[in-house]
């Protein structure tokens, strides 16, 4: 089993014809992804070449293609000036899953956005994201399909290349995941490790999991916490930004460690003292997500 | 972006907030002149961001012109935390009655704005959080009805008992709140906010940061920034779309993505290495951008080889490849470079890489042990 | 019983200390009503008297209030430019019960006013209403207490004074209430015909349904669909404006002849195609409801 | 409170919706000079606060200035349902390509603004939604959030399906929005929004109704009012607080309470009288009230006799009294007086009333049977 999407999810992409959105959505599509339309203003009416066999409608609105597809979910690749209202696009017109990649969205666009993703009852993913893949089954957003594989593993990340990395150990040592999921580096995201983890032990086929965070805020600490309280599966962590000072804003707008809060070091201690492993490197966290199974 | 106080203040005057006056100077007789505008008493200020400037000395006050000039030709051109000052605020003194604080950040938890005030102000306000957490009274704004008047006014009744000067806190927050958000702040802040001996409340001190993602739809706000206050590297970093952090050691970190760029440092260190930087290349696979990243490093004579940690995924090996080859070429790079790139498109950008005469491993362990070592 | 407040109900007063909330003030007091504090922003401290005998605290903010005196209903006098906002502090501070008798409050504020209660989850009666009444009981707002007397009777209108000439009538014939609401006169206002309806469907005391309504809107026509699907009590109806002209403002905010709709003539129509007694004369109401009760 | 349609026009360009030009002109001259400015082909149009301007023969086309002229001479002075043109808008004329409508109201039942779009424009929307009522999209507007850009688009989409065309409409949609909230209307409309020949989406007509609550806080709109479009009585009425509207009959009616005053009417009516008039003099209990109350109703040659129904219940009964003694004693009154006084201080007000030789029943039919027998 997979967590939040799977291969019956009909997903439309927002900005598909713009660069990223048809390479990833072609991407997506060659993975096995059940593309259905696309939207993109004032582009109603044409269609999208998913392969050379396959395509698909691109409607002006996301209340258009979701009325004539019956799409579910929505994946995001629109310039930041854009993004938060494209969310709020998706959750007005009733999708229940929506993935946002594009990063340097203004907080306080994105305030509202959440907002309006809560009173709709909708899963925002993001944003600042790589997305989410099931291995096997779909893959929405950026993270390639070629390093993961299938197996009894649930990854959860705020970031996107570090979260191939940790995933590319993992495959290549034998461990295949259930979904891996990056949350964003982002302050204010839709979807927490929290949230994430609720999901994982809800899923049968999930035997493990691994958190990768970083510098900045408390939703390690919370999700270590959550952990103790509440998951009987092997949690293998590893916290990126042990060497960041304080007060600097690292690449993600919520890597920033505020005064003395939101370290590594806390967040560290945070999960050894709830008993989640800690790789000092990332390729440790494929041996100790290993040891973790007995394997 | 941070504002200078000054820049701060404007904003702030420009909302419709009481604070108190102030004018800039970058010289001795400027501020002597300002001085005697404002009657002799003045508070000399360094404009520079950075916390602690009363600490360091750069903050002083003059009881005539003459001592004002004096603390200006002190204060002017000092560092404050490695900052030079370039410029001072010369304000008049007030008669301060009571020093409390009111402060807007962005809640993580509440994914709001989250106003705070305490009625012990003008000092470290982390100090009083940490020490005297009860004494900051904390609300989160919903941002769709944004900051309501009873919240305004029930938040001015924890700093003052007096009706006349709780109204004028409760406009001094609404407007705060107003300014905050037109602005696109990140942060914005009052300490200490005070009232006068007359029954004032007014903000004498302000600072603000502006949300980096809100520069492109707000000009006028964009033009504060300061080009003194950063460095020809983060300049040229910003120009150019990277992130990038200047660090103390000797290995230059090249790396796509602002985990992985962590990860990397994080490794470096763990090998017994210095990293010299945080730099994030993105998503996007312009090779200017590395050519970019590659001057940024080069730059600082500290570092003695370079590091590039690619996983492709959005950004494709084969452009940062092609990348490579070009800034190698336009560039008269005099120290080693060690590469890995893994990913998307990684046969071709193994390829592009040898035509160079480049070679790239595929592991980041062994990518930064090297590194580590080239570096001594 | 009494629907809605009772004689438990602990009640605050915002605008306590002007000279329709003083008044009125006093007068629920006398009539019984569990007066526990008022609210007048920079008169916190101060006590207000609700008798020679008896005083109530007088605080800053409703918060305040709410959490010294348990209260659990405000009533409003405050005036047009402050209401919305009164209402908004009410509501966030967790009062479950607002009366606002303020006429003249820009519409544009109750929208948002009324949106927050409903997130609140709090019931709003008005504004521009004469209040509630439960006779013997409790009384919040501003309906004279010597009209009204108990009984089997449940009254809802839209309008003040004509209520209190359909409530003489009902008392002098021996008709006396469980409640009386009037719900306002405004265009949006928190609760509806409907609302009452279904409150007093659930009242065991209540035999016997008034409802007053009159020109402008279509709260009476839904009303009335209610009561033929769901209520099993007889209804007599009036409805006020069968002479003013279309497209003109009947003083009540609310109460406009908008094109063809909203007309008295449609609303009359509406009650008796649902089985409900239309009465002629304010003073029929008391007949039509006597002879549906059998009496 | 209505705008005319030059001052709608005028609001709207200030949102920064594209609206088509034109100025306003009090006589033939003006017009002849703003129609050779404006090339000659101009349509003259007559403001006065009614619809049916185009039926009753208010607006015309002019193929040059003289012709502008002489439809000026005809429009200004004439009355249309009632309304007496005093001034004419001038406007060059515009290549119509489509004629679409947009509007905003507040909806009861949602409680929030809605904004109605149909691409047939330029009729009676309210016949279009008689008859087609699917040709109409409507969308309620969440206070909370305000009119979201994607909504906006939705809207656009459904006028016009030329990106180029939807672009502009959604423009103007969001500005439109912007001014309704922003001048607390309670009705906004441009009928017809059209697209020219040249691929412009612009109003050519504008109609807008502000919230007469709202006055009091934008002084600016408040001072939009057009004295005189406004009747002597009803200028009055506003200036003491009273809710009046003239009606035909013979029976004045001065009552407390919207509802009530409805129903007094009703019942006069009922008993085969004919009200003269609406009056609610409201929940206050200030004299001078009545007295305007009374000089209002007696100003109106028509009316044969004067009733008063007052139920007291936030107005006290003995003030009202009061207040009826001194109007009495402060004009001169040459009809008969009938009224009704119930409620808190009845006792006392009958007291007064009976001091002042005036008597009062105590039942609403009784005193309705005895004003429609006194008006004969």
């Amino acid at each position: 089993m997979s967590i939040y999407v799977d291969e019956t999810t009909r997903v439309i992409v927002q900005g598909i014809t713009g660069r990223d959105g048809s390479f990833h959505t072609r991407q997506m599509a060659a993975y096995g992804t059940r593309v259905v339309a696309g939207v993109t203003p004032g582009k109603g009416g044409r269609s999208f070449a998913l392969s050379g066999k396959e395509e698909v409608p691109v409607y002006d609105t996301v209340a258009d293609a979701v009325a004539e597809t019956g799409a579910n979910a929505s994946v995001i690749y629109v310039p930041p000036a854009f993004a938060a209202s494209a969310i709020m696009e998706a959750a007005d017109a009733g999708v229940g899953f929506i993935v946002c990649v594009t990063e340097g969205i203004p907080v306080l666009d994105m305030t509202r956005a959440h907002a309006l993703a809560r009173d709709r009852g909708c899963r925002v993913l993001g944003p600042n994201c790589p997305g989410i893949i099931c291995p096997g089954k779909t893959t929405l957003g950026i993270i390639p399909g070629s390093i993961v594989t299938e197996g009894p593993v649930g990854l959860i990340s705020r970031s996107g290349t570090l979260t191939y990395e940790a995933v590319h150990h993992l495959t290549r040592d034998g461990l295949g995941q259930t979904t891996c999921v990056g949350i964003g580096g982002d302050p204010l995201i839709g979807t927490s490790f929290v949230d994430c983890l609720a999901a994982f032990a809800d899923d049968p086929d999930t035997e493990a999991v691994v958190m990768i965070g970083e510098i900045g805020g408390t939703a390690e600490q919370e999700a270590a916490a959550w952990v103790s309280a509440n998951l009987d599966i092997p949690v293998v962590g590893f916290i990126a930004g042990r060497t960041a000072p304080p007060g600097t804003r690292m690449g993600h707008a919520g890597a920033i460690i505020s005064g003395s809060s939101g370290t590594a070091a806390e967040k560290t201690r945070a999960f050894e003292d709830n008993g989640i492993k800690v790789a000092k490197r990332p390729a440790e966290i494929a041996v100790l997500a290993r040891e973790s199974l007995g394997r | 972006m941070d504002l200078h106080e000054y820049q701060a203040k404007e904003l702030f005057r420009a909302a419709g907030m009481a604070v108190n006056p102030g004018e800039v100077a970058d010289d001795p007789q400027g501020v002597r002149a300002l001085a005697e505008e404002y009657g002799g008493r003045v508070v000399v200020k360094a404009q520079v961001h950075s916390g602690g400037r009363g600490k360091a000395g750069g903050v002083k006050l003059a009881t005539d012109a003459d001592e004002a000039a004096r603390h200006a030709e002190a204060i002017l051109g000092m560092k404050i935390r490695g900052l030079t000052v370039g410029h001072v605020l010369v304000s008049p003194t007030e008669d301060i009655a009571t020093e409390a604080y009111a402060g807007i950040l962005v809640d993580r938890e509440g994914q709001c704005p989250v106003l705070m005030v305490s009625a012990e102000g003008g000092v470290d306000i982390e100090e009083v959080a940490a020490t005297n957490p009860d004494a900051i009274h904390k609300l989160q704004v919903d941002p769709r009805y944004g900051l309501m008047p009873h919240q305004a006014w029930g938040l001015a009744t924890r700093l003052f008992s007096d009706p006349a000067l709780t109204k004028q806190a409760a406009r001094i927050l609404t407007r705060l709140y107003r300014a905050f958000v037109d602005n696109g702040a990140s942060m914005a802040e009052i300490n200490p906010l005070i009232s006068t001996g007359g029954g004032k409340v007014k903000a004498i001190d302000a600072k603000v940061s502006i949300d980096d993602n809100e520069l492109f739809r707000r000009p006028a706000v964009a033009a504060l920034r300061d080009p003194d206050s950063e460095s020809e590297a983060d300049a040229k970093a910003r120009a150019a779309g990277l992130s990038f952090v200047k660090l103390e050691g000797n290995v230059g970190c090249c790396v796509n993505g602002a985990g992985l760029a962590m990860a990397t440092m994080d490794l470096v260190k763990y090998y017994g290495g210095d990293p010299a930087n945080f730099l994030d290349i993105g998503g996007s696979s312009n090779p200017d951008k590395v050519v970019a990243a590659l001057e940024i490093i080069t730059a600082d004579a500290g570092v003695k080889v370079i590091l590039f940690n690619i996983f492709g995924g959005i950004t494709r090996c084969d452009d940062v490849a092609q990348g490579i080859v070009e800034a190698v070429g336009r560039l008269d790079i005099a120290i080693p470079l060690v590469i890995r790139l893994t990913g998307t498109n990684e046969e071709l950008a193994r390829e592009i890489l040898a035509e160079a005469g480049l070679a790239a491993v595929a592991s980041m362990d062994e990518v930064v042990q090297e590194a580590v070592r080239l570096a001594g």
